[in-house]
């Protein structure tokens, strides 16, 4: 079947950070260079062309760009400077954006004054927000952790508030938005495809996949280069403690051991990856740095600033300056909460959700095809041009 | 006529090209006790220094005085052994070559039989070089004056070159304007310089220059003579003729397009949007970058290799069409902003200097770039109804795998090169060939590629092979070195092969006189007698068959020295049965 | 060993010998059993070539020139098809098969035809077996 | 009457690059004060709007437009179209190119001048800028001995003129010399160029000086003075007669040059035994008598019954003048360890196409056998060495990758122009040789552009070669197997195969001597470090200064045939100088005034 090319789908691609892709010329080292590439997705060589070529429908259904993980060597070795690692990236927030239903996330990828605007007026209304939970609940602002809702929860509850009603509905609205384009996520790259027909048994058969690759970010630490994937895991650690702190604190109430220890752990690790990252992107050190899209840009600055925030709270909370610890709380959740609002389900955040499970969906359709190849017994050699 | 010659008889094994199939050591083994053969050696390389300082050397010790090689083709190396022999002090016609590589070692395989062949074709020439004659070369005098066939850049640039060099020139052109097909042109790959003041610079200097006799609306009638003092007609305006004298002729005749109706896929003449990259030339010179009805297009479709790199038309790159479908993605790109430009392709040919860069920079501009197999090219058709363009290139595009429809609102053909029409009869003019293409054929594809094999005719430019700016201009030029050579010798030596007439047998039937192409043979009335004109005879040997009383001699081809090769060769092969 | 024929090739030396020493640079291989005669046109072989040849024990003779047209002394190829017909004609009388003796155009740069017609021509004559006088002269060696 | 076009001239800054060296403002200045110049417009857009240029020239009424930018070409078109939309004739959109005219490369703000005003009269700049003429000295300089330089040298002793030839090597011959046959017709290569080397050595026009180098240049156009270093060869020329007898004793050994490497040479040595001066002669590193000083060794002497040794001979200094010098110093292939991907230098079986050349050579060290390395004893350094020898085992999969260092912005951008054939000409002779080896050729673009190229290509891929698109990522080793991963484009799939012998088609570079040279002779080189033209269409040979020219591959990469015409070009213009004793003088002589002197004479 013939597809149709568009040509103004690199133009938009473009606004993704896709500057360099029409310099390919194909040579293929790319996708041999990498050590994530494997049948059968052969990848960043055939994404660049459907991208070039604009075939947009082969490139919604591409699994392939989140299998990579933008260790930089294939945009190392690229003879043309195509940046091949850097399209890639642009193809994630792409398809971020195609995954997206309500068309806010193409809104703020494609511009950046949307995404810091939404950013800026949804921390400023959660501070005037928390602020008001605070002072409303009885808080006393010079005294820490007294002025934070969840000390007071008695007198919340005589107002009415329920701090974990509203956790939740934030929640159900994150999680729900993302589970829809999860679906569509799973619709446009393996449901729609008649040619795979998964039947319901492999479904199963690799459901684990998604919490493994979600917490061990495994494949990325088979690039040959491991930093990256050093400085990623700790990134990614350190949200995981700190909701892991959130929940303790949130549901069950507990601020001991986790809020003591693992609430500023987590934040010097957030710290830490995040300038990094951060400090590697100002200084373009490495190939997977050279380039940055707003979104990029915006999601480290807000992880440094939750982190800076939450740990200057938890010091100034320690060493009894109360309002400043207090100051300090509002402004990390004038943070944390545009991360979780925007950056989560519309930006950069919602590759957490994903990436894992286009692995999961990844491998099932690899299971399905490997035993369809399987039947005919594939070879290694070169196929024989038609002379 | 000697009986009791000395022969050298020397075998090169060629490195392995004729070791490796025919067993050198038998060979000389057997051509030893050949009668008359004083000396027979093997070698490595016969041709290289060493090799032939042995045959020097050995004339002088043995006192040799006929050679043979059995080596390569005399074609290759004919002239460097005849050199080796006469520096040795032995007349250059004393020698034969058997032809062991091209005609034994590299055609067959079984050992044996080509070892056994390479001693028949030796026994053949050590049985034909003792009736060998020596000759003394001839000198002629050289006209300093040259023809250069066609006024395109390679004939300007000839010209020019040889009237810098106070040398008389004729410029013919059967056209009413010099330029050629560069006149057409506008902008040149990869650098984009202005086509026109390149050409507007050489036609200034060649109309100003007074060596420099331009003949527009003209054609070469005809052409007789030998290197150094030929004769051409020459025909203006279909009537008036010149006849002039010259002493080269540089052939630099072009190529024309390929006509891009033959390939019914691509709808040209059938779509009024499908325009050859001859016609976006013009277009885009004329600033209106428009479709048919007047409106910028939108999609723009360049398809390369029209009729070249084809099974169907021909087989052949052009080599130029790559770099020129980048100036015109630049080009369309320049002139409609907006438009998206598709470049179907099957190899990038970006080869020269300049031109990987170009083709980089032509990407950057978001051409998009999609290879076709060459076997498999894509199809024109017109878009469906509702459509906001309206035609559909589609193409089986090989680096994604898929097939891909792509909208068009114009689709430029890149027509390759073909020999021109008239290529065939310029040959015949000048007397020499054309390949299976019809483009001529240089004397030796890697170290002549200028000269033809007719002494004082060399070809430049697009009439060899396809060929871009820059190496037509040098191969231009090229072709004035050997002119300006000989015009610095002032004369050339012809080689003293020819048939002569014994008078005390001819019969003056004038037979001859009638089979003789050339005119070399003249009738004396009075003596009643035909004789020959040995610097016009070209030795084809015509003339010696058909004489009835068999007074016609070809120099080093005569009847006996035949028959002794044909004795040889069978004599060989019947002694073993 | 079975039946091998001699066959001799005079070739013109612009075509068809060029087009023999392209199929040795192209390495197209062919039979053995014809050994080249270089003359400087077709129109240079004489009858008597080949009716020597023949005397001498040939199996058979191919002459090779430039095709029609394509002549580098203008019009020698004609001279040489003209002259051929007379010559087979004589053949005939002196009771050669017709197969024997043979006209062909090979271009500079038909190698590859040039082998064919090598292959063609010595697969005939093997096919025909050794001529009458071959046949003879052996006899006579045999007796001698 | 003729009417005076009004003239808009447009400076163009985004062009391609070099524009930085020139002063545009000054320019502006300067454009503004030419006759019929009616607006000077200075347009800094890359991509300037046919649209609004053209509402532009309507309201300036302009009709014709000077573009003057480093490349004009690039905004023609849309000049083009905004005069044909503003009712104008196109035909009146004049280019003003900077770098087509020497103004990029030199930087000179002068230059650029000239050019816009030959540019505002009409005038083709080559018309305008015809230098002063000058008389030539009869004898001609050619460096470097290669097929480019034999090629330019015959063609000028031909004519009877005397000819000096410097090559840094012991002999003539080049890289061609080395090669085993040439691409598409497959003549053996020593067989078509030794001949010619001999002639070269024979010839009583041409003077040949091996084993030397130009140390300085002075003088100018048709009168140039250089000095010649001639390094001792410390072997008489003229005595040796290449017995051998010398070198069977010679403990030094160094890799042999002429071998690519692949095998040693003794210190005492002839580059090959068809070399041309046909001697031998002493490497001076490898040599026990010259490192130590004269201390110890000195065998040679003793062996040589020609007493054609001279051990402590010096090297000696000549001037020469002549009118013409040809530079024809070739290349040098790209050093592939740079690629470390692909394992040269670390993996025994890797090898570059000239080390191919000599293996497949049947005068190369295995006698033209196909074969690997494998570890054989070094007795002298007592190590294990990796080496070929003539009964090594056979390959059976032999890779052969294209675009070694070429093609790529980490190494070399441009087109090495010649390795496609010769990688195909090598696949032809892994067939021919190894009936039973797979072979493949890994490639980007298959150019095939010359003469029965493309017919060749065809010839090859039906012999069996698998033609693989995709240049390949990588070679690795494991358990002793070398493994190739590469990706197969128009097969879809990934490639990790093992391999047991991997070609690797190196580009071509400059000579590392080519900066030195230029900045001797005068010239200038590209971006890339080639020996910069003069003009890319109209002269591909020229430079900037009169009577230096540049013929083959140290003008840029090409092929044989390409190098022996342009060899022959520049022969042409030599002889043409010569026989009329006029040349033109450098170009960088010529001053603005001068230029627009030449102006008025054309009008």
């Amino acid at each position: 079947m013939a597809v149709r090319a568009n040509p103004n789908l690199l133009k938009q691609l473009k606004r993704y950070g896709a500057d360099d892709v029409t310099k390919c010329f194909h040579c293929g080292t790319c996708s041999a260079t990498c050590p994530l590439s494997q049948e059968p997705f052969l990848f960043p060589r055939k994404s660049m062309r459907y991208l070039q070529m604009g075939l947009g429908d082969r490139l919604k259904g591409n699994l392939e760009p989140w299998l990579c993980y933008y260790c930089g060597d294939c945009s190392d070795q690229c003879p043309r400077e195509a940046q091949p690692g850097e399209t890639m990236m642009s193809m994630r927030r792409w398809l971020t954006a195609k995954y997206d239903f309500t068309g806010l996330s193409m809104l703020f990828y494609e511009s950046r004054t949307a995404e810091v605007a939404a950013i800026i007026v949804v921390g400023i209304l959660s501070g005037i927000g928390f602020y008001l939970l605070g002072a409303l609940s009885g808080g006393d602002f010079g005294s820490y952790p007294g002025f934070i809702p969840g000390h007071n929860a008695e007198y919340l509850t005589e107002l009415g508030w329920d701090v974990k009603s509203v956790v939740l509905v934030m929640a159900v609205f994150v999680l729900g938005l993302l589970g829809i384009n999860v679906l569509r996520m799973w619709w446009f790259t393996t449901g729609s495809r008649k040619d795979l027909n998964v039947p319901f048994d492999i479904y199963m058969k690799h459901i684990l996949l998604c919490p493994w690759h979600f917490f061990t970010q495994k494949r990325y630490s088979e690039c040959d280069k491991k930093k990256p994937w050093v400085v990623h895991i700790i990134l990614m650690l350190g949200f995981v403690a700190l909701f892991a702190v959130f929940l303790a604190h949130m549901i069950w109430q507990d601020d001991t051991h986790a809020h003591t220890y693992l609430g500023p752990l987590a934040g010097v690790m957030l710290v830490g990856a995040s300038s990094f990252a951060l400090s590697g992107r100002l200084n373009k050190t490495e190939a997977h740095y050279k380039y940055s899209h707003h979104s990029d840009m915006n999601f480290l600055y807000m992880c440094l600033f939750v982190g800076l925030t939450g740990l200057a709270q938890h010091i100034a909370g320690r060493i009894g300056c109360g309002a400043f610890a207090n100051f300090m709380y509002i402004l990390h959740m004038m943070g944390a909460v545009p991360m979780l609002l925007i950056q989560l389900p519309f930006t950069k955040w919602a590759h957490l959700v994903y990436r894992p499970h286009a692995m999961y969906f990844a491998a099932i359709q690899a299971d399905v095809i490997a035993g369809r190849e399987g039947a005919k017994g594939a070879s290694a050699v070169p196929h024989k041009q038609s002379a | 006529m000697t009986t009791e010659c000395k022969i050298g008889v020397y075998v090169c094994s060629c490195g392995t090209n004729i070791g490796k199939m025919v067993d050198c050591d038998a060979v000389t083994g057997y051509t030893k006790n050949l009668p008359g053969v004083a000396v027979c050696k093997s070698y490595k390389y016969m041709c290289s220094n060493p090799g032939q300082e042995m045959i020097v050397k050995d004339i002088q010790r043995y006192g040799l005085d006929r050679v043979v090689v059995a080596a390569c083709s005399p074609r290759m190396h004919e002239p460097t052994f005849r050199a080796a022999i006469s520096h040795g002090g032995l007349n250059p016609y004393y020698l034969e070559m058997a032809n062991i590589r091209e005609q034994c070692s590299w055609v067959h395989d079984d050992h044996q039989q080509a070892t056994d062949k390479a001693k028949a074709l030796t026994c053949a020439a050590v049985k034909r070089v003792p009736f060998h004659e020596p000759f003394d070369m001839q000198s002629v005098p050289m006209n300093s004056a040259s023809l250069v066939i066609g006024g395109g850049v390679a004939g300007l640039t000839a010209a020019l070159e040889l009237a810098d060099a106070n040398q008389p020139v004729y410029l013919v052109e059967k056209d009413g304007k010099l330029g050629g097909n560069l006149a057409r042109i506008d902008l040149t790959s990869p650098y984009l310089d202005s086509a026109k003041d390149l050409l507007a610079e050489r036609i200034c200097r060649v109309t100003k220059n007074p060596k420099i006799t331009v003949m527009l609306n003209s054609e070469v009638e005809s052409i007789s003579g030998y290197v150094g003092n030929f004769k051409a007609q020459i025909k203006s305006n279909g009537e008036a003729v010149t006849d002039i004298e010259i002493g080269s002729i540089i052939v630099c005749t072009g190529f024309r397009e390929f006509d891009a109706s033959k390939v019914g896929e691509y709808g040209y003449g059938r779509f009024p949007n499908v325009v050859t990259s001859f016609d976006l030339e013009k277009m885009l010179k004329e600033g209106r970058v428009v479709m048919k009805d007047g409106k910028t297009p939108k999609y723009v479709t360049i398809i390369n290799c029209v009729g070249s790199r084809s099974g169907k038309y021909n087989r052949y790159c052009s080599r130029v069409c790559c770099m020129t479908a980048l100036k015109y993605a630049n080009g369309i790109k320049s002139a409609a902003p907006d438009a998206f430009i598709t470049n179907l392709y099957t190899d990038m040919n970006a080869f020269g200097k300049g031109c990987e860069d170009f083709y980089r920079r032509s990407a950057e501009r978001d051409t998009i770039f999609m290879m076709f197999d060459k076997h498999a090219p894509p199809t024109v058709s017109a878009a469906g109804k509702g459509e906001h363009f309206n035609m559909l290139v589609k193409v089986n595009e090989i680096l994604s795998g898929e097939e891909v429809e792509i909208p068009a609102d114009m689709v430029v053909l890149m027509v390759g090169m073909e020999a021109r029409e008239d290529s065939m009869n310029v040959a015949r003019l000048v007397n020499i060939s054309r390949d299976k293409d019809g483009w001529f054929i240089e004397s030796h594809p890697k170290l002549d590629p200028v000269a033809t094999s007719t002494d004082g005719v060399f070809i430049a430019g697009a009439c060899a092979s396809p060929k871009d700016i820059p190496d037509t201009v040098a191969q231009a030029r090229a072709t004035t070195a050997r002119i300006l050579a000989k015009i610095c010798q002032g004369e050339i030596w012809v080689e003293p092969v020819y048939a002569e007439i014994n008078e005390d047998l001819c019969s003056g039937c004038r037979v001859c006189n009638e089979l003789c192409p050339y005119s070399a043979i003249d009738y004396d009335p009075v003596k009643k007698r035909s004789a020959i004109i040995s610097v016009m005879c070209k030795s084809c040997g015509g003339c010696v068959a058909g004489c009835p009383s068999g007074a016609i001699k070809a120099r080093h081809f005569t009847d006996k020295q035949i028959f002794e090769q044909i004795e040889g060769v069978l004599e060989w092969a019947s002694s073993r049965a | 060993m079975g039946f091998e024929p001699r066959i001799v090739g005079f070739l013109c030396n612009w075509c068809s010998y060029t087009g023999a020493d392209l199929a040795g640079t192209s390495r197209i291989k062919y039979q053995p059993n014809v050994s080249i005669i270089r003359v400087m046109c077709s129109a240079r072989i004489d009858p008597t070539f080949v009716l020597k040849a023949l005397s001498m024990g040939a199996d058979g003779v191919v002459i090779c020139g430039c095709h029609p047209v394509d002549c580098h002394y203008i019009s020698g190829n004609y001279k040489a098809m003209r002259r051929f017909p007379l010559l087979k004609k004589l053949l005939k009388e002196f009771g050669v098969e017709d197969e024997r003796v043979r006209l062909e155009w090979v271009s500079a740069s038909e190698g590859q035809r040039f082998s064919e017609v090598i292959n063609d021509m010595t697969d005939k004559i093997r096919a025909l077996g050794p001529s009458k006088i071959r046949v003879q002269l052996d006899a006579d060696k045999v007796e001698r | 009457m003729v009417k005076v076009l009004r003239t808009g001239v447009y400076i163009c800054e985004a062009g391609t690059g070099a524009a930085g060296s020139v002063d545009l403002r000054m320019l502006a200045e300067y454009a503004r004060e030419l006759p019929s110049v009616v607006k000077v417009v200075e347009c800094e857009c890359p991509n300037p709007d046919p649209v609004s240029v053209g509402e532009q020239i309507r309201k300036d009424n302009f009709d014709r437009v000077v573009i003057a930018a480093d490349s004009p070409g690039y905004f023609k078109p849309a000049f083009a179209r905004a005069m044909s939309l503003a009712g104008k004739s196109p035909e009146n959109v004049v280019l003003a190119s900077f770098v087509g005219n020497g103004a990029g490369a030199s930087g000179s703000t002068e230059r650029a001048k000239a050019v816009i005003c030959c540019a505002v009269s009409g005038v083709p700049f080559g018309l305008a800028a015809s230098q002063r003429k000058k008389s030539v000295h009869p004898d001609t300089l050619v460096i470097g001995g290669g097929v480019g330089g034999i090629q330019a040298a015959l063609e000028i002793a031909g004519a009877g003129k005397k000819v000096y030839m410097v090559e840094k090597l012991g002999t003539i011959g080049g890289k061609m010399a080395m090669f085993d046959k040439t691409f598409p017709t497959l003549d053996c290569s020593a067989c078509i160029l030794t001949p010619k080397m001999v002639s070269v050595g024979q010839n009583k026009n041409i003077t040949l000086w091996t084993y030397a180098e130009v140390e300085g240049v002075s003088g100018s156009a048709g009168n140039y003075t250089v000095t010649v270093r001639k390094r001792a060869r410390r072997v008489d020329e003229a005595a040796c007669v290449s017995c051998n007898a010398c070198s069977k004793t010679c403990p030094g050994e160094a890799p042999s040059e002429f071998d690519a490497g692949i095998c040693m040479r003794k210190a005492i040595y002839i580059p090959f035994p068809q070399a041309v001066p046909n001697s031998f002669l002493i490497d001076e590193k490898a040599c026990l008598w010259v490192t130590s000083g004269g201390q110890k060794c000195g065998t040679c002497v003793k062996k040589c019954a020609k007493e054609a040794i001279h051990l402590n001979a010096r090297d000696e200094i000549v001037e020469i003048t002549v009118g013409n010098i040809i530079v024809a110093t070739g290349f040098q292939v790209f050093d592939a360890v740079k690629m470390e991907r692909y394992g040269y230098g670390r993996l025994p079986n890797v090898i570059t196409a000239l080390e191919y050349e000599r293996l497949t050579n049947a005068s190369g060290p295995t006698g033209g056998n196909i074969v690997m390395k494998s570890l054989k004893y070094n007795k002298r350094k007592k190590v294990d060495e990796w080496v070929f020898g003539p009964d090594n085992p056979k390959p059976k999969n032999v890779a052969i990758i294209h675009c070694i260092g070429s093609r790529d912005h980490n190494h070399n951008r441009y087109c090495s122009r010649v390795c496609c054939m010769y990688s195909l000409k090598f696949a032809h002779l892994v067939r021919e040789k190894l009936p039973d080896a797979n072979c493949y050729e890994f490639y980007i673009d298959m150019r095939a552009y010359g003469k029965n190229y493309e017919e060749f290509l065809e010839r090859v891929h039906e012999e069996g070669v698998h033609l693989v698109r995709g240049r390949t990522a990588k070679v690795e080793e494991a358990d002793g197997q070398m493994r190739l991963k590469g990706e197969d484009i128009i097969g879809g799939k990934v490639l990790d195969f093992p391999v047991d012998l991997v070609i690797l088609s190196v580009g071509l570079e400059p000579v590392p001597e080519s900066e030195q040279l230029a900045s001797l002779l005068g010239i200038a080189r590209d971006e890339d470090g080639w020996y910069a033209e003069k003009d890319y269409n109209a002269d591909p040979t020229g430079t900037e200064r009169g009577g230096i020219y540049l013929a083959g591959v140290c003008q840029g990469p090409k092929d044989i045939p390409d190098t022996v015409a342009q060899a022959s070009e520049v022969a042409a213009r030599v002889i043409r100088s010569i026989l009329s004793d006029q040349m033109q003088d450098s170009r960088n002589t010529l001053s603005l005034a001068d230029i627009e002197d030449g102006l008025r004479r054309q009008e």
